[in-house]
């Protein structure tokens, strides 16, 4: 941010009459008001019609395709009727905390928001706590989702608020411990010193770098979908158990809180992941001297345009998972937890150190990092050939074209 | 063991008590035993070991006029075969020993019985309507059960569109309405 | 030091929840996830269809029976049809025996493609049941086109069956089961092996053998607590004699023998099965009548019969007593459902809330089965 | 770390611990070829009612059982149909003209919205004069537009000879 605002006072020179401070800040705010206006805003909703449609071919459907061109204004539509719908509160509700827990709940995903880079530069607050800034106001969330459950007064919304609550707390540790090993490789916990510390080619980043990265990555991944209660760890909100979990008596407005939430944390989760563990807007330098030799490298087009990519593949990957795997029950999302990841979770630190220690001393140890990647690269080949057989013994057809 | 042979078992086991032994107009032959020994006999049915009849089949209510019945079919998943029983009750005073302590499985099918032919399990555990409310009037399969005319305050029955239909000519009015 | 009170809570499980199939109530006892007693509550789809019985003909009870278990309406059909032919010694042609086996199976597959599909849904993977869904819509195409209804047939009559099989019907059949057959290994490995799935199942709420018959378990059920009993085979009926068939029992495979996963595999190989049948059935069919001359307003002779047949959800028995007159004297139906949902209350005492979904699933109830 | 010991006696989990994991990573691998194959696949719906290649009423089988309808040309009026229907949602009122000794069908009432579209009325009517059509969507604003009437209030109408066939049919009813 700082170095767009450098850009900007370079190109402007009126406002370099006015204090740094509050050009900064005016940046700042304008920047982040766009950033809600124009990107959660939009992408909660777009990614509410792209899940819908993923889904929907999933399941051998359609997906919503009526409102619109292929049904593409879905979500406004869904969104406006939500808006018009009488606000309901329950007569046995305690009225204030019910009215409050939407926001809670939407500021506690919004604000991370501040610290999740769009490239080089492009970051609302470069701040020097970064991802720990993260993990310490994402748990904003819990507060208000088991303010959401227990002030229904309803029994089913109050298991999934203790359910949700025992959830975001447990999986907080296996996360915040996959997080250790990139940041004892940083040496910062800055969003932007971490890509930096990354390189553009697959092979440079934290999730090839060595054997306990790459577990930490998937770590850190499945332990952010039990974070952002996506399947299969949705059991806060067990559909066919708790009927809507905590949010089951919302209407309208405060209703549509929780899903911009969830759809906006879809996104935290994937932005996190490429920037921890995915190279983040790493491009290759020669690339600007070759396409973007006119743009200043403070405007990182290209490492924008890699950045969101990568993130919604991810974000497609959490979809794709949600509409394929079962649920876990309560007392195995907790097993999972603490006899899984977490034990695993302690091993990396223990082991990146070793690691850093061993590769200054064998620096043969740095080939290990293409090794990985190749093993990376069998998961996607393992599926595609999984594809083919499945193909092959239904005698099914391909169909690519994504619009019926 | 065929059907007969089981039915001769048990009447030789309980002398004194006063069996009917049925052949006709039925496609298994069936034992009609006295209500108060119905607990003994089914126990005897269960755990002798030619016998074995583990599982209660179906458990079902006649009304006959006067008298109420309820047959027990059984079966034995062991030796494979069948056997049948009846109970006849008077109508004034539908009281059977409940079974199931010896099968735990009639527990509802007594329910059912009790419910909706009105015989009355004695000992049974849990006795109460299943299908209806718990305040519904009489038990609807006795032939002489006559439906109530309001339940809570709603019609029990509406007008028959085919009755009320000679007074207005429907298909006209909707050609109108279009 | 102060100390810590808890108290039960009681949950009130339906009549409006996502899994309580059809309209089904549970009064649940529960310490936070831990349930401590369940009391069902049926009644809510009870459409006296036994009194209705008794004041229309013999024909004129089959469409009824289509409700009686509308899931597999087929099956239900037959178990009248069995049970009426029985008491007044009807003949039934050999075609139209096999054309009722074929339709039986046919919905005994759809039947059971919807509680899997329903089961898998139930567990929190919402995919294999549009998946399922299509693969019986299939089914209902055909069964559409043999006897005109997706879903209340009313095919089966007494003495025979309503109508032949259409032109081309036999070549569709088959085209669908060599599409279906791969489909149940395909689903098996999307679904019924992953390990989530298996881990929310294995070893939950186990119905031991003895338990599963004191508490008249039938069908599916009762043989994943592993007892080997069928009625088509151990028992045959129709055709079932001539066809040649396995019978899947529990076997216990990823944890005890009666558990929910063994309700759920029995049912996936029982379709395997179902389409072998059907497969023969297609092959064998005799060419001749497919209905025996019967009058119009059917008198059986006095008399009462108890005839037991294997519907979907198990033995589907029909005690049928007449009185000679045209109308029956009284007709009880013995139903797969209803004492599944007996044993409920005793098998899920100590289980957690998400396994009480599952075993209700995997118990397969039908509600209106359960009431009628 | 130490293998644990096989936990078959806690439900639900069972298999070692790195046993689990690897089937965990197989089997969701296994499963989600499965969905992306899908995604890579034609849906399957039907977009009823406005989106069809041809409406749907025309892809119906030909024994497809829809709303009932009559053929008063070739209506015996001999009441097989409304005897064979179970729910009695047929209403056939003939009249005897006293001077000329000529039956006349007054009303013929089919109710759809009671009829369950079993089939049964259609198997005993004599010349085809009763049958259903592939005709489905019959939603009204009023359920007594759900009656069918196939004679005018008012009018009466002679019905057909009957064939030889409802000889032998009445011949059976009567055994």
């Amino acid at each position: 941010m700082e170095r767009l605002a450098d850009y900007i006072v370079y190109n402007l020179p009126f406002l370099q009459q006015i204090p740094r401070v509050i050009v900064d800040l005016i940046i700042m705010l304008f920047f982040a008001t766009c950033m809600l206006l124009f990107w959660v805003a939009l992408f909660a909703g777009i990614t509410s019609w792209v899940e819908r449609r993923v889904a929907g071919r999933i399941q051998s459907r359609i997906g919503p395709n009526r409102v619109g061109p292929q049904g593409f204004l879905q979500w406004i539509a869904d969104g406006l009727k939500c808006f018009l719908k009488e606000d309901f509160v329950p007569a046995a509700a305690d009225k204030k905390l019910f009215l409050l827990a939407p926001y809670i709940v939407f500021a506690g995903m919004f604000a991370v928001f501040v610290v999740v880079p769009f490239g080089d530069g492009l970051i609302i607050s470069n701040l020097n706590i970064g991802i720990f800034y993260v993990l310490a106001i994402s748990s904003l969330v819990v507060v208000g989702i088991l303010m959401s459950g227990w002030s229904s007064n309803n029994k089913w919304s109050l298991l999934g608020g203790m359910r949700s609550a025992a959830q975001i707390v447990s999986y907080e540790i296996p996360v915040s411990l996959a997080i250790l090993p990139v940041i004892l490789l940083t040496g910062s916990l800055g969003m932007q010193d971490i890509i930096r510390a990354q390189g553009p080619y697959p092979w440079q980043w934290f999730a090839f770098h060595n054997p306990f990265t790459f577990i930490a990555f998937f770590i850190f991944f499945i332990g952010a979908l039990a974070e952002g209660n996506r399947t299969p760890f949705d059991i806060p909100e067990a559909e066919s158990e708790l009927v809507a979990g905590y949010n089951t008596e919302y209407s309208g407005m405060r209703f549509v809180f929780f899903f911009f939430a969830e759809w906006a944390n879809l996104y935290i989760i994937a932005a996190l992941t490429v920037t921890l563990f995915l190279g983040g807007w790493n491009t290759p330098a020669h690339l600007y001297t070759n396409l973007f030799g006119l743009l200043h490298r403070s405007v990182d087009v290209a490492g924008t345009f890699v950045f969101i990519l990568k993130s919604l593949f991810l974000v497609f990957v959490i979809i794709w998972i949600r509409w394929t795997l079962p649920r876990l029950r309560v007392d195995q999302m907790m097993d999972v937890c603490w006899k899984y990841f977490v034990p695993f979770s302690f091993a990396n630190i223990v082991g990146t150190i070793i690691w850093m220690v061993l590769a200054d001393a064998a620096p043969v140890l740095g080939y290990v990092r293409y090794i990985l990647f190749v093993v990376g690269l069998m998961v996607p080949l393992a599926i595609a050939m999984k594809i083919t057989r499945n193909f092959r013994l239904a005698k099914s057809e391909i169909h690519l074209n994504p619009f019926i | 063991m065929n059907e007969k042979n089981i039915l001769e078992k048990v009447m030789a086991e309980f002398p004194g008590v006063a069996f009917e032994l049925i052949e006709e107009n039925t496609d298994h032959p069936y034992l009609v035993i006295p209500a108060e020994r119905t607990a003994g006999i089914c126990r005897f049915l269960r755990d002798d070991p030619d016998l074995r009849l583990d599982a209660l089949s179906n458990l079902s209510s006649v009304d006959e006029g006067e008298i109420l019945t309820v047959v027990y079919h059984l079966f034995s998943y062991e030796h494979r075969h069948y056997s049948v029983l009846k109970v006849r009750v008077p109508r004034g005073a539908p009281d059977v020993p409940t079974v199931q302590t010896v099968w735990p499985g009639a527990g509802w099918f007594e329910r059912e019985a009790y419910d909706l032919m009105g015989i009355n399990f004695m000992g049974h555990n849990d006795l109460r309507r299943i299908m209806l409310p718990d305040d519904w009037v009489g038990h609807p399969l006795r032939k002489d059960w006559v439906e109530q005319e309001e339940y809570h305050g709603m019609g029990t029955s509406r007008n028959e569109p085919m009755d009320v239909l000679p007074l207005a000519d429907a298909p006209e009015k909707e050609k109108q309405s279009d | 030091m102060t100390e810590f009170i808890t108290e039960e809570m009681t949950l009130n499980m339906g009549p409006q929840h996502p899994s309580t199939h059809g309209v089904l109530r549970f009064q649940l006892t529960s310490d936070g996830e831990v349930i401590h007693s369940v009391k069902p509550d049926v009644g809510y789809l009870h459409r006296s269809i036994e009194k209705i019985a008794e004041k229309v003909t013999y024909h004129g009870f089959m469409p009824y029976t289509d409700r009686v278990d509308y899931v597999a309406a087929m099956n239900s059909n037959f178990a009248w049809a069995l049970t009426v032919e029985k008491l007044g010694g009807y003949q039934v042609p050999e075609r139209a025996e096999y054309l009722r086996v074929i339709a039986a199976e046919l919905n005994r597959i759809s039947s059971h493609l919807i509680m899997l599909g329903v089961m898998a849904m139930d567990i929190g993977a919402v995919t294999p049941f549009p998946y399922f869904l299509r693969e019986r819509e299939t089914i209902n195409d055909l069964l559409e086109e043999l006897c005109g209804a997706r879903l209340t047939y009313n095919y089966i009559r007494i003495g025979g069956v309503s109508s032949d099989l259409p032109d081309g019907f036999r070549d569709r059949a088959l085209r669908f089961l060599d599409h279906f057959e791969p489909i149940i290994d395909e689903f098996n490995r999307l679904i019924t092996y992953n390990e989530i799935f298996v881990n929310r199942l294995a070893n939950i709420v186990i119905i031991p053998r003895e338990q599963a018959i004191a508490w008249a378990l039938v069908g599916p059920n009762l043989r994943a607590s592993g007892v080997k009993w069928d009625l088509r085979k151990d028992e045959p009926y129709s055709i079932y004699p001539q066809v040649e068939f396995d019978i899947p029992v529990g076997k216990g495979e990823v944890g005890t023998v009666g558990d929910c996963f063994d309700r759920f595999i029995v049912r996936v190989d029982e379709m395997r099965e179902s389409s072998k049948i059907i497969r023969q059935c297609l092959d064998k069919m005799p060419e001749g009548e497919i209905q025996s001359k019967l009058p119009r307003q059917l008198k059986p002779p006095k008399g009462e019969v108890y005839v037991r047949s294997e519907s979907a959800r198990g033995e589907m028995g029909y005690y049928l007593v007449s009185n000679g007159g045209l109308n029956p004297e009284r007709v009880k139906i013995r139903t797969g459902s209803f004492s599944a949902m007996a044993i409920m209350e005793e098998v899920s005492k100590g289980i957690m809330i998400a396994d009480m979904v599952a075993l209700i699933s995997s118990l397969d109830v039908i509600a209106p089965e359960i009431d009628r | 770390m130490a293998t644990t010991a096989s936990t078959d006696a806690v439900p639900g989990f069972r298999g070692t611990y790195f046993g689990r994991i690897k089937n965990a990573i197989i089997s969701i691998m296994e499963g989600m070829s499965v969905t992306l194959g899908y995604l890579l696949q034609r849906p399957i719906t039907i977009q009823y009612p406005d989106r069809t290649p041809k409406p749907v009423k025309d892809t119906l089988p030909e024994r497809y059982r829809g709303i009932l309808e009559l053929d008063m040309k070739t209506c015996t009026a001999c009441l097989a149909c409304e005897r064979a229907c179970p729910i009695g949602c047929i209403k056939i009122e003939v009249v005897k003209d006293k001077e000329t000794k000529k039956r006349y069908i007054t009303r013929f009432d089919i109710d759809i919205a009671k009829c369950m579209y079993c089939g049964l009325c259609v198997d005993p009517c004599p010349g085809g004069a009763i049958r259903h059509t592939n005709e489905f969507e019959g939603s009204t604003s009023d359920v007594q537009y759900l009656v069918r009437r196939f004679v005018p209030p008012g009018e009466r109408i002679e019905p057909a000879k009957p064939k030889k066939k409802e000889k032998e049919e009445a011949g059976a009813e009567g055994s």
